[in-house]
């Protein structure tokens, strides 16, 4: 019973990844969706997630817009197949704006 | 009867938020729904007492938070943390709120069937 | 499953109605039920008939009519948000003396009600552009 | 001073259209001139006619309604923001083959032109609900 | 010819003030209007201000609004009338979202 | 002629802004004004080449950037430690753009009869 916890703006701009990132449970995993994808090389979720059993995703028609990608990272990119998923998966989801 | 949790996230004001949120809480508690209203970031600016939005010509958003317990919502909690980070104190608060840390906000979400932010 | 969603955004001005609208068409594509659209706040907007969009840019009004349509989805929009917005139906146009309706038809009018009613009934409820 | 006014936030979501509204208020108390009003993006719903406001609300479409008569205003929707929100006024309505217009008639439709317009006419232009 | 800086945004949860005290200068002056009026106690911008000929304003309305006091701080209060005034009182004018 | 200054702060695609940016740069350009363009903070996304938005159903809003050229836009700017901080370089940008640091934003704006901000 765990929690998707969907975060759609700038990590640069807004709170939205600090407070996930404050409120993610082990078993939870994140999607970044819309803007959220800014924060695909961001260090402090890097770090969050890495060796936890907390799951990252990154909505891959967002991030090939805005030219970015998950290489080097441990976030996995999704479609809109998986985050519905995703969805599913988890017993509950939060929309962070 | 489901348990719906509430992430009241946004100050008073400034946009809708707030108020769209407690609409929705008070629209749950009408249908006698199990809720949470967790006040974090800037929601708990919400809770401070003496509000007077005369002036914006808008209405006080507080003024509906003392009839929650008539609708039977009376779990109601306040994110310690974002209090602190605010320099408010909880004396200034118009209703109780049962103080919590992330910890507690964790197992709040992780007994929900559905969680609403705003 | 059995999945509902709450659309917060107004097409146009945040991505918000375009992921949700993605959103619900691959829960459809995979098997999913959708138990109701509801549109609140500045969300109402995508039920705007009026609506006229650039000829290079995809109408996403007309896209959520489609899907509703040709899925028979159930879409409400929030009554209390909708007025305020100026996406008024026939007959709250006549209640309000306003000289015509701007509501898509294949939306209905309803009030945060049938929200709850679809937290009671759906597995999953997801909300987009908050 | 000659001043105009650039809103971008719709009335009813966010506090910048009634900050705005103030705004030129005050400014036309103190003697100023106020060359324009540009409504942009979201601000375009200010100019919407349908709206209908609870009654224990400031209704600010009617608001900037009469503050722009009452004092003769200038006060300019941007064409593509209100094309796309459903802010259409008789011709515009004609033109897309839409049943009615929204737009409040003391608004009129033009384009960014009259942005820049307001620049080279005005001492200062203030933007609002950014 | 100096810049009015207008931020409406909570300085919690947006970067808008952040990137206000990065472009204030000399001369210049900050108002404080909406969710910006958040900021009224934050030492961030009290030590900005304090000892430069940066001045500070926040709207009455808004403060009263939110229950919130220029008690203690540097900043002044400002009326609809006085925001009008500091607009003049500029060459310019920033609206920070 | 008045100098317009622009703060492009918003990345592409998750809003309109950067696009109603655009605009007012372009229409002021169309009317010869002395244009300052500034990419800051999200603003620096908006420069990045290969940006493909056919998924999104949205236009693709960097097409436009090579077009400012012919507008007679040349004063085109990007803050540093905005691209820095979000570990990019600037060979990933699409169109030239003349680094500056915040004290060069400064003099920027002090020189300008107008800035708009999005």
């Amino acid at each position: 019973m765990s929690t998707l916890h969907i975060v759609s703006k700038s990590p640069f701009r807004t709170d939205a990844l600090q407070r996930c990132l404050s409120l993610v449970a082990p078993g939870d995993s994140i999607i970044l969706i819309e803007d959220g994808v800014l924060a695909v090389n961001l260090s402090i979720l890097g770090e969050r997630i890495s060796g936890t059993d907390v799951s990252c995703f990154a909505l891959a028609g967002d991030l090939i817009a805005r030219s970015l990608t998950t290489a080097g990272t441990e976030i996995q990119q999704a479609d809109a197949a998986s985050f519905v998923a995703l969805v599913c998966e988890h017993r509950n989801s939060i929309s962070y704006g | 009867m489901k348990t719906l949790t509430f992430l009241a996230r946004s100050g008073p004001y400034g946009s809708s938020k707030a108020k769209a949120l407690l609409d929705m809480v008070l629209s749950a508690a009408v249908f006698e729904q199990k809720i949470q209203y967790i006040f974090l970031d800037d929601g708990v600016y919400q809770l401070l007492s003496d509000q007077d939005s005369a002036q914006l010509g808008a209405k006080n958003v507080s003024a509906a938070l003392p009839a929650l317990d008539l609708y039977g919502v009376d779990r109601i909690y306040l994110d310690t943390e974002s209090l602190q980070a605010r320099g408010l104190q909880s004396r200034q608060l118009l209703i109780p709120a049962q103080p919590c840390n992330s910890d507690e906000i964790r197992s709040l979400i992780a007994d929900s069937d559905m969680v609403f932010s705003l | 499953m059995i999945i509902s969603l709450v659309i917060h955004a107004a097409p146009g001005t945040s991505q918000g109605a375009q992921t949700a609208l993605t959103f619900c068409q691959a829960a459809l594509d995979a098997g999913h039920q959708i138990y109701r659209l509801f549109f609140y706040e500045d969300g109402v907007h995508n039920a705007h008939a009026l609506a006229v969009w650039p000829q290079d840019e995809r109408d996403l009004n007309a896209a959520w009519a489609t899907l509703i349509r040709d899925h028979r989805l159930d879409a409400v929009v929030c009554v209390a948000s909708a007025l305020k917005r100026g996406v008024l139906n026939t007959d709250e146009a006549a209640r309000y003396e306003k000289n015509a309706a701007s509501l898509e038809p294949s939306f209905e009018i309803s009030g945060l009600g049938q929200w709850v009613d679809a937290c009671l009934h759906s597995d999953r409820v997801v909300s987009f552009g908050v």
